[in-house]
């Protein structure tokens, strides 16, 4: 396999509403600044991978009209969507394009604008012969999966707010980020919203309007173009079935996650991911998530998520920083989010994420969610 | 009549489902400030790209081809020549089962027309015209509504104009 | 700064969704007999709801119904208390509304369903429930009301 | 190419009708059982899925989470490619060359007939300026004929629901890939010279430079066009420098009813078929979007 590395990145401002850019100014923006980033022209991109919840704006062939935002005009333009996942799967698509020795330089960009949807519009197509007549949104599921967790792991409520407080204090140093709080506290999280039990809202991400690039060489203009490329060391992808009520406790077990994370620290030869790893961008929609998959990744023991938050492990000083951007927990742009987690992890790698870079990185993991429990995983190290 | 396990049974072969949701897209920018001198002025423009020189109507941000912003603002027509269309031939076509063009006597006729100086041609509706009749090559001009809210279709459509009055519009 | 204008459209469309051999029988059954069928898997003999061609564990074709009791066991329960669209409806669903995990007696998988009970602290995993039926059933899940406790 | 040649381990497809009555699993699923039974493989044998469908065809959010079981992506990995399905399999040849995956299973469907055939095509335009105007495909096709100053009728091709599967893998076998290419045109239709196609001609460049084609007309042995119109047929043709040849479109073409979405993937079939019977080189093409705004070509030989 042709080695293959992220040498740039960039992204617009996440916020509620875009109104100064239509959906091919906002993917303009953010891939002119991975371009300016990675210092290369428009010209230089031999591909281009696409990312967006396209149901989320009504639209069809989006790419055909936004296409050209990524400058796309008579370049190879492949949209990838595989739901929530979308962006980690255009992440781990242009890296396969960028190895397969047919492309030097592959473009991946994300972008969501919920702001143009009807409320939970995407979520209102869903199949007709079954979820259709379950209305309970995104939250209603998660809140599903939790109660089950909480059950089984004795997690509270502070501790979850705990995720929530971090996610918005670093999003705090993270300029790009949407809901920037540096004074939130666990009461502030507690006392919000109940959306269902036990979910507060706080303990949800917001919906974004956002949309983030990267630059992906191939070995020798990797090496050429950028003194710190960020490696891509692993890319694994595994699906589950296709209903909430296929497999109990998946938000728990996330079967996915784990035999993932299993086979991405196999091929890097990760044996302590909470030590080997330096820094995590996972894709948290929900504060409990980002507990459960600290057992999934492997960072901790089964039943001891909750020591990581309770003792820092996970802040920005800690052992393992995870979300030092804010996750999604802070910015949520659909179709971006994935390709944002793999950015910020590059940025880490690179050196280059200013307020909130994390010391000494050598290796980052990035973590896609998405439907019912799907999970990519990706590692980016310093190492070719 | 659909099958399903060697029973004839339409009512439960399929289930059908309709979708009712509105959207609300950003123009950005450079189409707001288009779509504002169309509301406001009743005029066109387009965005040249400083890189091509091409000049982009209706205007644009930035040049798809080029991919730099474009800069400078240039007014055009508001008379055109009509490059190519195309009337609704065959009941087939979207535009059909839309209310305003159920009647087959009103057929929705799509065009794309040329501005002097302009690079690119508008795609707009074209009226008063008769599909037996109507040719490539003969100069339109934009009728405009009379509220207009600032959406391209505050030019109802654009109509044939004789050459001789094409100055005077 | 320039006045930002947006755009509006309005998508009112219609599909019309096949059920195929799996799903129209499941929906007879429901509308006509009240009763819920599953498919059992040949390999893993797990029984699923809903029914589908293809167990995706074992890669399997399905062909063997179970009939599925409506009385079952909550796995996972919550209140959901913000009034989400209701995509049938198209309506705000009033909150609060109890929401569950439910096993039913005899499937494998769970369903996911609304309960009678919307108080938070009434809710445990762990709680049989029955459904309650409509009177006038059209062959969807909305045919079932709701799930409501059982004393055991 | 320079990297081992991927080739094509099978192939497989639903017939093509409209199907109200049945769901897209079920077609998939009768898909990919005949192209693994075309392999002689099991589900087993498969690394990777690449699928092929886009939502709004569908009239379903995130469409390809309802066929993870019957393409055997539960626990495994699969991607979805939003676009025609040809496309579909240049980016599961790319995960074979990129070394990740052994073998690689394409599916694509449609349901061409579910929904509103034209009206879905409105939302591909952009929202500003020319959705307003009532565009969709049907007209985009009427002014690129009129660009053509063409004066024959416009013709569709009647709408089908179906699905089509093929499996590619760098195992060694008779027919391989040889070269693909695809590339996308400017958006606003007053931007683009509709008599022309330079996505085409970029993405058969392409393919073309991969595979050594010098000649088309001599070094092709059959052709597979995607003519979603029956003008597209000879403009295509033409681009590709294929102007008079003979074994194009033997299948019939788009004209017999093909799904959306499935049309790239299954002149990729023919082509196939066409190849087993007599040795030589084939070319596929799809395209996708407003008057063939997305193009993509691929060449494979025996």
């Amino acid at each position: 396999m042709r080695r293959v590395a992220i040498i740039g990145t960039g992204q617009t401002k996440h916020t509620k509403s875009h109104n100064d850019l239509n959906q091919a100014e906002l993917v303009h923006q953010a891939t002119t600044r991975a371009l300016v980033d990675a210092k290369i022209s428009f010209r230089d991109v031999d591909a281009i991978i696409l990312s967006n919840m396209e149901l989320f704006e009504g639209r069809a062939l989006p790419e055909m009209w936004v296409g050209e935002g990524a400058g796309g005009y008579l370049k190879p333009v492949m949209k990838i969507a595989t739901g929530g996942t979308s962006g980690t799967s255009a992440c781990i698509a242009g890296c396969h394009q960028c190895a397969s020795g047919l492309f030097d330089i592959v473009l991946v960009v994300g972008w969501e604008k919920h702001s143009e949807g009807a409320t939970q519009t995407g979520m209102a197509l869903t199949d007709p012969l079954w979820d259709r007549n379950i209305a309970s949104g995104a939250v209603g599921n998660f809140a599903l999966s939790i109660s089950q967790y909480m059950a089984e792991r004795g997690v509270t409520p502070e501790q979850a707010a705990k995720v929530a407080v971090k996610a918005r204090r670093n999003a705090a140093k993270n300029p790009y980020a949407h809901l920037q709080m540096p004074d939130i506290t666990v009461d502030q999280v507690l006392s919000s919203r109940m959306l269902a039990n036990p979910v507060h809202l706080l303990d949800m991400c917001p919906q974004s309007d956002g949309a983030c690039a990267l630059v992906y060489a191939a070995e020798d203009r990797a090496e050429s173009l950028c003194a710190r490329p960020a490696w891509v060391r692993a890319t694994v992808t595994r699906h589950d079935q296709p209903y909430i009520g296929d497999l109990d406790r998946r938000l728990l077990t996330m079967r996915t996650l784990r035999d993932a994370a299993r086979e991405a620290y196999q091929q890097v030869g990760i044996t302590d991911p909470l030590r080997q790893i330096d820094v995590a961008e996972i894709y948290e929609p929900v504060s409990y998530a980002e507990l459960a998959w600290y057992e999934a990744l492997g960072l901790c023991a089964e039943g001891a998520a909750a020591r990581l938050i309770d003792d820092g492990s996970t802040e920005m000083d800690g052992v393992l920083p995870v979300n030092p951007s804010g996750g999604v927990l802070s910015t949520n742009p659909v179709g971006a989010s994935g390709v944002i987690r793999v950015a910020e992890a590059a940025m880490q790698v690179m050196d280059r994420a200013g307020a909130h870079q994390v010391e000494n990185v050598r290796t980052a993991l990035a973590t896609g969610y998405g439907v019912y429990a799907w999970s990519d995983v990706i590692i980016l190290s310093i190492d070719k | 009549m659909p099958m399903i396990n060697g029973e004839t049974n339409n009512r439960d072969s399929f289930v059908s489902a309709r979708m009712n949701l509105t959207f609300n897209y950003a123009a950005g920018e450079a189409a707001s400030r288009f779509l504002i001198a169309l509301r406001d002025e009743k005029k066109i423009f387009g965005t040249r790209c400083p890189s091509c020189s091409r000049l982009l109507v209706p205007a644009r941000s930035f040049c798809p081809r080029c991919f730099v912003e474009t800069t400078e603002w240039i007014e055009v027509g508001p008379v055109g020549t009509l490059v190519a269309f195309a009337f609704d031939q065959s009941l087939q076509s979207h535009a059909r089962a839309s209310q305003e063009y159920a009647d087959p006597n009103k057929r929705l006729c799509l065009g794309l027309i040329r501005f002097e100086g302009a690079d690119t041609s508008l795609v707009h509706r074209i009226g008063e015209v008769n599909p037996d009749t109507l040719r490539v090559g003969v100069l339109v001009a934009p009728v405009f509504i009379e509220t207009r809210s600032g959406n391209i279709l505050d030019i109802a459509y654009f109509k044939p104009v004789e050459a001789d009055n094409a100055n005077s519009i | 700064m320039t006045e930002q204008l947006r755009i509006s459209h309005t998508m009112n469309m219609e599909w019309r969704y096949g059920t195929s051999w799996y799903f129209a029988k499941f929906i007879r059954a429901l509308r006509d007999k009240r009763r819920i069928l599953g498919l059992r898997c040949p390999v893993c003999r797990r029984v699923y709801l809903p029914p589908r061609p293809v167990c995706g564990n074992c890669y399997a074709e399905m062909r063997e119904w179970v009939e599925v009791k409506d009385t079952g066991t909550v796995r996972a329960a919550t209140v959901v208390h913000v009034p989400i669209i209701d995509p049938v409806t198209g309506q705000p669903r009033p909150a609060p509304y109890g929401m569950a995990l439910i096993q039913l007696d005899g499937a494998d998988t769970t369903l996911n369903y609304y309960l009678a009970e919307n108080d938070p602290t009434k809710l445990r995993i762990g709680m049989r429930v029955r459904a309650v039926w409509r009177e006038q059933r059209t062959g969807t899940l909305s045919d079932i009301v709701y799930f409501k406790e059982v004393s055991s | 190419m320079k990297a081992p040649p991927i080739s094509i381990l099978g192939v497989g497809r639903t017939d093509y009708e409209p199907k109200p009555g049945t769901t897209i699993p079920e077609l998939v699923y009768r898909a990919v059982q005949a192209a693994l039974t075309d392999a002689g493989l099991t589900m087993r044998n498969i690394g990777a899925r690449v699928t092929a469908s886009v939502d709004l065809w569908d009239g379903l959010t995130a469409s390809n989470v309802m066929i993870t079981e019957v393409v055997g992506a539960v626990m495994q990995p699969e991607s979805r490619v939003a676009g025609d399905g040809l496309l579909a399999a240049c980016h599961g040849a790319m995960s074979i060359l990129s070394g990740t995956y052994q073998t690689v299973l394409i599916v694509a469907h449609c349901k061409s007939t579910m929904g509103d055939r034209w009206g879905i095509t409105n939302w591909t335009f952009d929202p500003i300026y020319q959705q307003p105007l009532g565009l969709d495909d049907y007209y985009a096709a009427a002014l690129q004929v009129s660009a053509l100053r063409s004066s024959a009728p416009l013709f569709a091709c009647p709408p089908a629901d179906g699905a089509a599967a093929i499996i590619l893998s760098s195992i060694p076998a008779p027919i391989t890939i040889r070269g693909m290419g695809w590339a996308l045109d400017e958006h606003y239709l007053g931007d683009r010279d509709l008599t022309d196609s330079p996505a085409l001609r970029q993405a058969a460049r392409r393919a073309y430079n991969l595979a050594g084609i010098i000649d088309p007309k001599h070094d092709f042995t059959f052709v597979e066009l995607s003519d979603h119109f029956d003008y597209q047929r000879a403009l295509w043709a033409s681009i590709l420098g294929l102007d008079g040849f003979p074994n194009l479109n033997l299948s019939g073409g788009l004209a017999r009813g093909v799904p959306s979405f499935v049309a790239g993937l299954d002149c990729l079939i023919e082509i196939v078929l066409r190849l087993r019977e007599k040795t030589g080189i084939g070319l596929a093409h799809g395209c996708w979007g407003p008057a063939g705004q997305g193009q993509v070509v691929m060449v494979v030989g025996q």
